[in-house]
């Protein structure tokens, strides 16, 4: 196996993982920093959820590469057979899911304001 | 690899037909008599077991159900004193979420999953007989306690300060948490077993896109449980610790806070929800399949959203908490995730609906089930949807709206594909039919029954009603719903009596089904019914997702794994590609005395905190003689 | 159902190290849930310290001694654990008696020094929530640590008896994982047990 | 949708709901918030129920449209598959669609239900198991007063409660008015509300607190502002002294028989912390926390025996004779 081969499939998964971290870190975060921003800038967890989200989407662009690459193997959808480019896939789709819903947190940081009790 | 099989031994590649058959037979066998049975390993025997205790369970919880729809039939009736419902509406929650809907779904997983993939035992056997016995304790503990009138009275999420010694001083919250306890080491020894038969034993060939998608929900629901549970262990730990040797943690004068606990308890508690759910797809997805008579469409979108509800429910568990004063901020990041998880169900359900649009329905009773489940899952959905939103939430929360909604969910998500699932896998399981017509009668029942159950609760929420009430006064215009409500839960439990007697009849004498008289593509259907104790005479290799539509005549295997002792092929994670043939265990007796050992320690440690110093020994002693190499073949190879 | 033969699996080993063998994955799984039950109970931890406006509550912060030097015990120990795990992947059965009682010796030694540790934390159990939360973080570990020192010393005077097959080796080799796993998840709880309440 | 027609549709929609809607309920606001409430409530429901009739419908066609021949499971038709992929990805971007926008009108209304006025009238309720005391505070400590299961507000005002539990945790809700907020031992929570109209709201304990939780309710009596104001100054003051032989001698037996233990009645001897104080309790509508309307015969049978109208509460069963429960039902009557 040559090192380019390699390289894809390392990573082939990192849409299923970046997309869930991403968010994680945006609900801990934004949660954490609740009283900090009341008191200083209202925008702190809008600024968090928007670098996450690109963090998210960044997951699928790698995974979309991966796919591009082939992933180390072919993939057809009714039989199966190719697992890696078929995670790949997955971590595109995870990737742009996950950024949808820190979209959404992103939203509730801008019309609510983290004082409100 | 220093290390060679002797070459002297017997190989399956040497054997063939009836002889083959019954040598793995031989080994595989769980030995006869009493304590043969007590030692088996077999993971169809246990699941078995499983399942039937996971029923008789149901049965229990819902008769509670029915005393309270007695209760609840008129206002200010007396059938049950407040200290008796208080108890019931506990031991109803506890014994549906932790003794039934959880072991059940891992039950036919224990049972399921190891044929599915195509292989001849669960991994870790020995730690899947412990687990049934740990399961069974635990449930015999609650019930017998209940019996004797220690049944818990909190709730089944056991709030503090009310759980506390202070306002609790009975022995009843210690049996629930303890109970939890129980059912919790259960749970988890199956999900790891769960996961390592899905990453590891799979057969050759069964690359990770061509995992059945009950497995796949089976290996989802596995994680979320080892992931959530924890959790709860912590929290009913310490509750105990609170109760028996004066901690702090929910003492707010001494800086522990009860906020604490909720945040525990739905940690834990909303993934449950998932946990009991995502089988539930499992379940569909296969019935499904075999019955529009094609594959599933979306195969991956399917298990993206499996995936991603995975990960989103673990993000959800401050709705149960909008109402406990945190900062609105807070809630709406929290409201955003749970709004967006109708985005994986819904596709899901579009992936179905297309299936069925696109296939040649073919309306068995499994089948009906399933369409049953779509039509109330979605309802409960949309329900769930209202719920996320923090205001509508304020209004709703803790009324008969949110009973109405998790029942729709729970019952529509998780119960009637379930029931499904017992009509399509009962064949396989025992070799025998169930009867189509009555068949047709427990649906017909279960679906109108259920919606008129629990359909006018979601009205008696919006006008007021709280949970959890032994009674309500005639002032309050509630009577005439509940009592439709009552009405309907009779028809419901009607349902499950014809299920019963349906099971009953045909156990015995019902009609012969042959190795796959639904036509399904899933390697369970490739050997007998009910299957042989070695599962497969040789190991499937699989070229396909849906392996016996492909060929139907003829199944490809490999050979050369041993007939003189147990053992199993390993393959690869994501290829599935053949690695090690390692030793399954033979039958032991030392998880049963592993089991009890943990039971004297665990029931001991909720009256003393010694139990910790002499119940641990016993339990040391047992592990040991369990882990011991037993001087059998495979051991000392 | 016709049966074709396309493979024979007789040439393959019959147990594996690592990623290839059964009770290795087993092993990860419990840890990752064990590792969980440490995340919910440092969270736990966390949550007290966050609403308590003093911490430690009426107490002094943990003596520093026991715990610092349990750390750099653990990291220590990982010298011998690895050089267990090589020898073992060699199946070198003396060395691996060697390894095994070295393990077991310090993993004695590790228990004692936690009963002195628990001795000066300088708060009781029923203090306050900050002694409750204290005990049960190191309860848990304590857990972890007997156990593993248990199932070594088994797997110690297992490897004395004719049980020593080379299969076992394999379990050794899962026994230095689990060991791993208990000194990483020690370095977080030292923080945050000896320097969290110092901040 | 725009504010005015929505508005609009709200009483049409609702109407069969609110056919039923009795006197605890959200289909019936009273309160700016639970109107508020009302109004998110309804752009869900209306959502939901149109996507779920569309499902079914979707369903039902799916069924029994004419099927294509074929009897291999495995013969896809391709292009069949393709379209049947977008169809998907279109509806599942529909519903994204539908749950954003229904966040955003979650939100906003989250924002208005939760909005603070400054100018607020506040008054503090602690639970008990089973029942609510009310302490309606004041800088000056003579116009501070305690009262229980009856929480009197001006009409058109906003008010805010101040939430704290003596015991267990509960919840307080009045539907009519705005959503529930819990009472948390050890945390103080805050919760504020607008009675749009004067009239009586029936609330009651929304979280499980033991074995009388059923029983914990009360009511909540908007009144005019002036009216209001009166109340206020009359319940400022001490309980009425007995005005006849039977009163006081009831008045004694209130002492003489323990309830003093537990009660208090200010301008008395009567001190007791542990129970609802009963300066004024012949002026309540209801007793045992809502579970009866306060006559002369419900009170007598409460005083009688409090352990069969609401077993398990902590109010004893006093041995009385039947003379002795006349005169002090007759002194607790008088107090108004």
């Amino acid at each position: 196996m040559t090192a380019a081969e390699r390289h894809p499939k390392l990573l082939y998964w990192a849409g299923v993982a970046l997309g869930p971290l991403a968010w994680g870190i945006n609900l801990q975060g934004i949660y954490a920093l609740a009283h900090f921003s009341c008191e200083t800038t209202k925008l702190t967890g809008a600024i968090m959820s928007a670098v996450l989200a690109v963090v998210a989407l960044a997951g699928t662009a790698i995974s979309a590469r991966a796919v591009r690459r082939g992933a180390g193997a072919e993939w057809t959808d009714a039989q199966g057979g190719g697992p890696r480019t078929f995670m790949a896939w997955l971590g595109v789709g995870s990737g742009v899911l996950f950024a949808l819903v820190i979209a959404n947190q992103l939203a509730a940081s801008l019309m609510i304001s983290p004082c409100l009790r | 690899m220093t290390v060679r099989a002797d070459e002297r031994e017997l190989r399956d590649d040497a054997l063939n037909g009836l002889e083959l058959s019954a040598r793995l037979d031989r080994i595989w066998r769980t030995p006869s008599g009493l304590l043969g049975a007590l030692m088996s390993v077999d993971h169809k025997v246990v699941g078995r077991r499983y399942i039937a205790t996971a029923f008789a369970f149901l049965l229990l919880g819902g008769i509670l159900a029915i005393l309270m729809r007695i209760q609840l039939a008129g206002p200010e009736q007396t059938f049950l004193s407040a200290d008796k419902y208080n108890q019931i509406f506990t031991m109803h929650g506890s014994t549906m979420m932790f003794l039934f809907a959880v072991p059940v779904m891992e039950a036919f997983a224990v049972y399921l999953v190891p044929l599915m993939v195509g292989t001849r035992n669960i991994a870790f056997p020995r730690l899947n007989a412990f687990s049934y016995w740990m399961f069974l304790f635990g449930g015999c503990f609650l019930w017998i306690s209940f019996a004797l009138n220690v049944g818990p009275d909190v709730g089944w999420f056991a709030y503090v300060p009310l759980s506390s010694l202070q306002y609790t001083p009975t022995k009843r919250p210690d049996v629930w948490a303890q109970m939890i306890t129980f059912t919790e080491v259960a749970a988890l020894a199956v999900s790891v077993e769960i996961v390592v038969t899905v990453f590891k034993l799979r057969a050759p060939g069964m690359t990770l896109d061509r995992i059945p998608l009950f497995v796949w929900a089976m290996l989802v629901t596995s994680f979320l449980v080892m992931f959530a549970m924890p959790s709860i262990m912590v929290a009913s730990t310490s509750l105990i610790l609170d109760r028996l040797v004066n901690t702090r943690f929910y003492d707010s004068s001494s800086g522990g806070h009860p906020l604490l606990w909720q945040h525990l308890f739905w940690f834990f508690g909303h993934p449950e929800v998932y946990i009991i759910f995502i089988p539930g797809t499992g379940m569909v997805s296969a019935i499904l399949a075999t019955f529009a008579r094609r594959p599933v469409i979306g195969y991956p979108v399917i298990i993206l959203s499996l995936i991603a509800t995975g990960f989103l429910s673990f993000g959800l568990w401050v709705h149960h908490m909008f109402v406990t004063g945190l900062p609105q901020l807070g809630a709406g990041l929290f409201t955003a995730s749970s709004m967006l998880i109708a985005v994986p169900s819904g596709l899901q359900i579009f992936c179905w609906l297309a299936t069925l649009w696109d296939g040649r329905p073919v309306y068995r009773t499994p089948l009906l089930f399933v369409i049953g489940f779509i039509v109330i899952f979605v309802l409960g959905g949309l329900s769930g949807v209202m719920v996320a939103s923090v205001p509508i939430d304020t209004q709703v929360h803790d009324t008969y709206f949110v009973v109405a909604h998790f029942h729709y969910v729970l019952i529509g998500g998780a119960v009637f594909p379930l029931v499904g699932a017992v009509y399509y896998w009962f064949p396989k399981i025992t070799g025998r039919m169930l009867s189509e017509r009555l068949g047709r009668w427990n649906f017909w029942l279960a679906f109108v029954g259920f919606n008129v159950a629990f359909f006018p609760m979601h009205i008696l929420g919006l006008i007021g009603m709280p949970r959890r009430v032994y009674t309500y006064t005639a002032d309050m215009d509630w009577a005439h719903l509940n009592l439709l409500s009552s009405g309907g839960a009779a028809i419901f439990a009607l349902s499950f009596a014809v299920l019963l007697v349906n099971v009953m009849i045909n156990l015995r004498s019902g009609e012969l089904a042959g190795d796959n008289p639904w036509d399904a593509s899933t390697l369970e259907w490739a050997t007998s019914s009910p299957p042989p104790p070695q599962n497969f005479d040789r190991i499937p290799v699989v070229k396909h997702r849906d392996p016996l539509w492909l060929d139907s005549a003829s199944l490809p295997v490999v050979a050369g794994l041993s007939v003189e002792r147990r053992e199993l092929l390993l393959t690869s994670l994501a290829e599935a590609e053949p690695q090690t043939r390692e030793a399954s265990p033979e039958p032991s007796i030392w998880p049963l005395l592993t089991a009890i050992a943990t039971t004297v320690f665990f029931i001991g440690s909720i009256f003393t905190p010694w139990a910790v110093l002499w119940g641990t020994p016993p339990m040391a002693v047992t592990l040991i003689g369990w882990f011991w190499p037993g001087g059998s073949k495979e051991d000392e190879e | 159902m016709r049966q074709t033969i396309v493979r024979n699996v007789a040439g393959l080993p019959t147990f594996g190290y690592g990623a290839h063998s059964g009770p290795w994955w087993g092993a990860m799984g419990f840890m990752a849930l064990e590792g969980m039950g440490f995340a919910i109970a440092i969270g736990a931890y966390l949550y007290l310290y966050a609403v308590n406006p003093n911490w430690p509550i009426g107490a002094a912060p943990p003596d520093l001694w026991p715990g610092t030097a349990e750390t750099i015990i653990y990291l220590l120990s990982i010298i011998p654990n690895e050089m267990t795990n090589r020898v073992a992947h060699r199946q070198d059965l003396a060395k691996v008696r060697v390894g095994l009682i070295a393990m077991s010796v310090i993993g004695v030694g590790l228990l004692v020094l936690r009963g002195f540790e628990f001795a000066h934390l300088n708060t009781r159990w029923d203090n306050s929530a900050y002694g409750s939360i204290v005990w049960l973080v190191l309860g848990l570990h304590t857990t972890h640590l007997a156990t593993d020192v248990g199932d070594t010393i088994v797997l110690t005077v297992l490897m004395f008896t004719r049980h020593a097959k080379p299969r076992r080796f394999s379990d050794v080799t899962d026994n230095v994982f689990y060991w791993n796993f208990v000194v990483l998840a020690w370095l977080p709880l030292y923080v945050l047990l000896d320097w969290v309440p110092r901040l | 949708m725009p504010i005015r027609m929505r508005t609009a549709l709200v009483p049409f929609a609702t109407l069969p709901l609110a056919a039923c809607a009795g006197r605890q309920s959200t289909l019936d606001p009273q309160g700016l918030q639970s109107a508020q409430i009302l109004n998110t409530l309804f752009i869900f429901l209306s959502v939901a129920a149109v996507v779920w009739i569309a499902v079914v419908i979707m369903l039902c066609a799916g069924l029994l449209r004419r099927k294509r021949a074929f009897d291999q499971p495995l013969a896809l038709h391709q292009p069949f598959e393709r379209t049947t992929g977008r169809v998907i990805f279109v509806l599942g971007v529909a519903t994204l669609a539908i749950v954003l926008g229904l966040s955003i009108v979650s939100y906003a209304g989250q924002r208005t239900v939760f909005a603070k006025n400054e100018h607020a009238l506040t008054l503090k309720i602690i639970s008990h198991q089973w029942w609510w005391e009310i302490r309606y505070e004041n800088d000056s400590p003579d116009k501070s007063f305690v009262t229980a299961n009856e929480i009197r507000i001006p009409a058109g005002q906003p008010v805010k409660v101040e939430l704290e539990s003596a015991d267990v945790i509960h919840s307080f809700w009045v539907p009519s008015l705005t959503g529930k907020m819990d009472l948390i031992t050890g945390q103080k929570n805050e919760l504020q509300f607008t009675a749009k109209n004067a009239g009586i709201y029936r609330g009651q304990c929304a979280e499980f607190c033991g074995l009388q939780h059923a029983h914990m309710a009360f009511a909540v009596l908007a009144l005019p502002a002036d009216e209001f104001g009166r109340w206020r100054d009359h319940e400022n003051q001490s309980a009425n002294s007995p005005t006849d032989q039977l009163g006081r001698q009831g008045e004694q037996l209130f002492r003489a028989k323990g309830c003093a233990l537990c009660h208090t009645i200010r301008g008395t001897l009567a001190g007791g912390q542990l129970g609802p104080d009963l300066t004024h309790v012949g002026a309540r509508t209801t007793v045992a926390a809502g579970t009866l309307p306060l006559t002369p015969a419900t009170l007598g049978a409460w005083i009688a025996d409090p352990q069969h109208i609401k077993p398990g509460n902590y109010m004893p069963k006093m041995p009385l004779q039947s003379d002795e429960l006349i005169a002090i039902l007759h002194y607790l009557e008088q107090l108004k």
